[in-house]
């Protein structure tokens, strides 16, 4: 009974969200507001249930004091919402967060970074990596935004890279049109099959 | 097949590095590189700063347009809104958006016209807010912050999608832009969008997601334009100094594959910049 | 103290955070308390989102603006399933069932959709107004027709140059990639600077007002 | 007429699509497929050539919205190491996609006859991203907390005696099925020496392939019509290929769409221009 409730709600649900293909209704507007309310609820919870309580449990409860100085200044980001005179507070888990975050990725992003490189170039033998390699580099000049930009031979590789970047846009969206349309397909299925059984697949 | 025998060989042969460095190919080259930048982009700031002029930035359409699509929202007395779902604070993304949130807030408030941002990171949601008060402040208008200024939607990608949707066809923006790190609902943004007739600016890395954004927005910032934003509309000159050392990088990696692919040609076996790459 | 204070200390802890990555052999010993660290901050904030929520529509509430039903509605499911959530854990079947009942298949039909925006957005957008839009058009087209068995039927892949999806597979793994790898060193690059302009302390939009 | 066209409702679209996607589910064709050399092929050939009883670990870094993309990979994949013996870890670096897949790969497990524990193990969902990757690169059994998804601990799961640690001499390949962040990059980042496979959503197909030539991706098999050759290479059609010719119809309405887009777009500019 409650599986099948459940799929009287996925229906109703499903329906109610194309409904908005015709016109913006209140029928998809509860689902709308209803999954925000549930989801801003879920990441709380998820987040409680992973990270806050395990941290608190296995490791400030279990000798991680070092935990309780950044645990302590997070807490003034909720200053954010405080008093104007003391809003400033929150700039100091900013502060933390974002040199954290910086710091990480100098160190990590350059690495595959330097294997992207040597990859234009170490495959070089026939004339299909000759190809590669000469697109490769106009798209790296039509990036320069502040040298050569009065020089007519800049300006012609530009031209070159942003016709070999529209070939590459329009294979993209070839591409990414398959998959769309397989999930379209995935939910006629759920429509077609799982609930009316007009069909069986698979 | 070759290529490919030839690189298994390059793996197999592990090249010593210097002890304090993680044994990870890249690891020592991937330092350097970090190191270098950061001097380039020190030394050109300084010059900047001591008043040796900056060669301007080539012209993006996208961030001209930013006027224009503000202009037309007070005409028609619509709002303008700026979106992303994915950054947090501590993502590049966020630093991007930030240059373009003081720019537009400020434009918006200097005609009064409604501002909204949508974010999709809690903690990026309470920083836009300073961003966006300070441009306020700046632009003499501190009354017009309002509390649904700043909306942040859960960061699920659909649950947004739809709040996000929903929003376009209650509220009818008449200009929004789509700045960051998208994924599949791009298409959707984009799509919705065009339909109520929107003059839509949308700047994206991810690859995958331009095309989408291409055919239903007006403009579309490609790739690392993105992040030329704060540069370019700030156009303070030391901002600009940064983007000059980000292009003498761009020098050097030329000349770097262009050596690379001369000493590949010579002995692929040598091939000291691959190993140089490679340390 | 205000403003020059936290952008010394994003400088700090970037440059701590970069040398114990770069040089820590053992690579998890600090890396791995900062990443801990960091988590647990994120931890302590995660009611940051609610706060902004029951402000934006709280407010909407109060003035009983167009679609305030709507809002009350979203704040009591937010409220009570969070407080559910929380006290009985995000295992528990009945917070899973309703879990299962509303946001997968939401998600599923909105992810859907895509489908439909994108067959309405070709129509509109893929017209050969100028040669840019005109090679992403025929490449589209192209690339459209060769990923169904028709293609094959058109132009066998048993032929010359292996039909339509071996001119396929040659756009895709030659210029295509070279012009994503291309993207992709400029917007690395380009991150760089964006970071760099922040460690340097130049760029402090961040800080905000006050 | 023309620029009635030109402005043409979206909803008429619309249900032009739905129109075209149902007939053929109802009513399949048939049409027969080839295979992609540089992509399915390849990715096919790395794990044919591994040597039986090798190894594969699966990341499911995916949810239920790439169900009729990513599933019939997942069963392709597994049918293809049923016939050639390998054994199979399961983790995911999505845990939505861990919960939707895990039951699924239970139940094709029980059809090979494969025995939990032995010939294969469901690590379930570790939290804390890349870190705990990392720690598991270090120490797989401290890093995953030493226990299965059902809570298991792995000293009570046999094939779990083997591997100690998350590199290139216990896992012989991992295979991601991807349709997002994270997704590959912590493999190319931090495990570099494992082989890595992926099986890709369509959206993601343009921007990965640039790593199949400089070898950090050993093959991939390009959303669902990649599934579809994978499910031919296997000789197991499947859902995939069933599905073929519902795609083939709704590609063609887009091509005709846009061909009828651009007679309508210079048609009207042609009146236009006369007109003036």
């Amino acid at each position: 009974m409650t599986a099948e409730l459940q799929t009287w709600i996925g229906v109703i649900a499903t329906l109610a969200i194309f409904s908005f293909l015709i016109k913006e209704n209140p029928f998809y507007r509860f689902f709308e507001y209803t999954v925000i309310g549930m989801s801003a609820a879920h990441a709380v919870v998820m987040t409680w249930d992973n990270y806050t309580k395990p941290f608190w449990v296995n490791g400030v409860m279990k000798g991680e004091y070092y935990l309780l100085i950044p645990g302590a200044i997070a807490v003034l980001y909720y200053f954010r919402y405080a008093p104007p005179k003391y809003q400033w507070l929150y700039r100091y888990p900013l502060a933390l967060i974002m040199g954290y975050n910086i710091g990480y990725s100098l160190a990590y992003d350059p690495r595959p970074f330097m294997t992207q490189i040597r990859g234009t170039f170490e495959s070089l033998k026939d004339l299909n990596s000759f190809i590669y390699l000469v697109i490769f580099i106009g798209v790296v000049v039509y990036f320069i935004f502040t040298f050569g930009n009065k020089s007519a031979a800049v300006g012609k590789t530009r031209t070159f890279a942003r016709y070999a970047m529209m070939m590459y846009f329009g294979v993209s969206f070839g591409n990414t049109v398959q998959g769309r349309f397989s999930l379209l397909l995935g939910r006629l299925l759920f429509l077609l099959q799982d609930w009316l059984g007009l069909v069986k697949l698979g | 097949m070759s290529r490919f025998l030839l690189l298994a060989a390059a793996e197999a042969q592990k090249l010593p590095r210097w002890g304090i460095f993680v044994d990870t190919d890249g690891a020592v080259s991937g330092f350097f590189t970090a190191v270098i930048l950061t001097v380039l982009t020190w030394y050109y700031v300084t010059s900047a700063r001591s008043g040796r002029p900056m060669p301007e930035i080539r012209k993006l359409a996208g961030l001209d347009a930013i006027d224009e699509a503000v202009g037309r929202a007070t005409e028609m007395g619509r709002p303008v809104f700026l979106a992303n779902r994915t950054a947090g604070v501590g993502s590049v993304h966020s630093f991007a958006l930030w240059g373009y949130m003081g720019y537009v807030a400020r434009l918006c408030a200097q005609y009064d016209t409604p501002f909204v941002n949508i974010a999709g990171s809690y903690l990026a949601a309470a920083v836009n807010e300073g961003v966006i008060k300070q441009s306020y402040l700046e632009a003499g208008r501190p009354d017009a912050f309002k509390p649904d200024t700043v909306r942040y939607i859960p960061d699920d990608q659909w649950a947004w999608t739809s709040a996000v949707a929903g929003m376009l066809k209650r509220e009818r923006p008449a200009a929004t832009m789509w700045i960051g790190y998208f994924y599949a609902e791009s298409m959707t943004l984009a799509e919705v969008g065009a339909q109520i007739g929107a003059i839509q600016i949308a700047a994206t890395t991810n690859t995958a997601q331009l095309p989408f954004f291409i055919a239903a927005c007006d403009y579309t910032l490609i790739g690392e334009e993105e992040y030329a934003a704060g540069a370019y509309l700030s156009k303070d000159p030391m901002l600009t100094g940064t983007i000059v050392a980000e292009d003498v990088g761009k020098l050097i990696v030329l000349g770097l594959v262009v050596l690379g692919a001369i000493a590949q040609l010579i002995s692929p076996e040598n091939n000291f910049v691959s190993k140089m790459l490679q340390f | 103290m205000r403003r020059n204070v936290p952008v010394i200390l994003t400088t700090v802890t970037a440059v701590i955070v970069f040398f114990s990555i770069v040089l820590f052999k053992t690579a998890d010993v600090w890396p791995g308390r900062f990443d801990r660290m960091q988590q647990f901050m994120a931890a302590v904030m995660m009611f940051m989102g609610m706060a902004n929520m029951t402000r934006v529509h709280g407010n909407v509430v109060l003035k009983k603006d167009r679609n305030w039903i709507f809002s009350a509605w979203l704040l009591l499911v937010m409220y009570v399933y969070a407080i559910f959530g929380m006290s009985v854990g995000n295992t528990n079947d009945t917070y899973r069932w309703f879990y299962n009942a509303f946001i997968p298949p939401v998600n599923a039909t909105m992810y859907s959709m895509v489908a439909f925006y994108l067959t309405s957005a070709s129509y509109k957008a893929f017209r050969a107004r100028t040669v840019d839009a005109a090679l992403m058009m025929a490449c589209a087209v192209w690339v459209m027709i060769s990923n169904v068995p028709i293609g094959d039927k058109l132009w066998g892949s048993e032929s010359w140059l292996g039909g339509m999806a071996g001119v396929r597979d040659w756009i895709v793994s030659i210029p295509n990639s070279a012009v994503s790898r291309g993207i992709s060193v400029g917007s690395t690059l380009g991150a760089f600077a964006t970071q760099l302009r922040i460690l340097l302390g130049l760029e402090r939009r961040h800080l905000g007002q006050g | 007429m023309l620029e009635k066209l030109n402005n043409l409702d979206s909803r008429w679209m619309y249900l032009a699509l739905v129109i075209v996607l149902v007939i053929p589910i109802i009513k399949p064709i048939g049409m027969s497929i080839s295979v992609n050399k540089d992509l399915t092929q390849r990715m096919y050939d790395f794990i044919d050539s591994l040597p039986p009883g090798s190894l594969i670990m699966f990341d499911l870094a995916s949810n239920s919205s790439s169900d009729t993309e990513i599933t019939p990979m997942i069963y392709a994949v597994m049918e293809h190491m049923y016939q050639k013996g390998h054994k199979l870890l399961v983790a995911g670096q999505w845990s939505s996609g861990l919960a939707f897949w895990s039951p699924k790969i239970d139940e094709r497990a029980r059809e090979y006859g494969w025995v939990y524990g032995v010939d294969y193990v469901n690590i379930g969902y570790k939290a804390g991203g890349t870190s705990t990757w990392r720690a598991m690169g270090q120490d797989f059994w401290k890093g995953a907390m030493e226990v299965d998804i059902n809570g298991t601990p792995f000293s009570e799961l046999p094939i779990m005696q083997n591997i100690r640690k998350l590199d290139d001499k216990t896992i012989d390949c991992i295979v991601i099925f991807e349709s997002g962040s994270p997704g590959m990059e912590t493999w190319i980042t931090y495990f570099p020496t494992i082989p890595l496979c992926k099986g890709s959503v369509a959206a993601e197909i343009s921007s990965s392939v640039r790593y199949i030539p400089t070898g950090q991706l050993k093959g991939l098999i390009p959303g669902m019509r990649g599934a579809a050759e994978y499910e031919k290479l296997v000789n197991r059609p499947g859902i995939a290929t069933q599905l073929m010719d519902a795609q083939s119809m709704s590609h063609l309405l887009v091509v005709a769409l846009i061909a009828l887009g651009n007679i309508a777009y210079f048609g009207t500019k042609r009146k236009m221009a006369r007109g003036r």
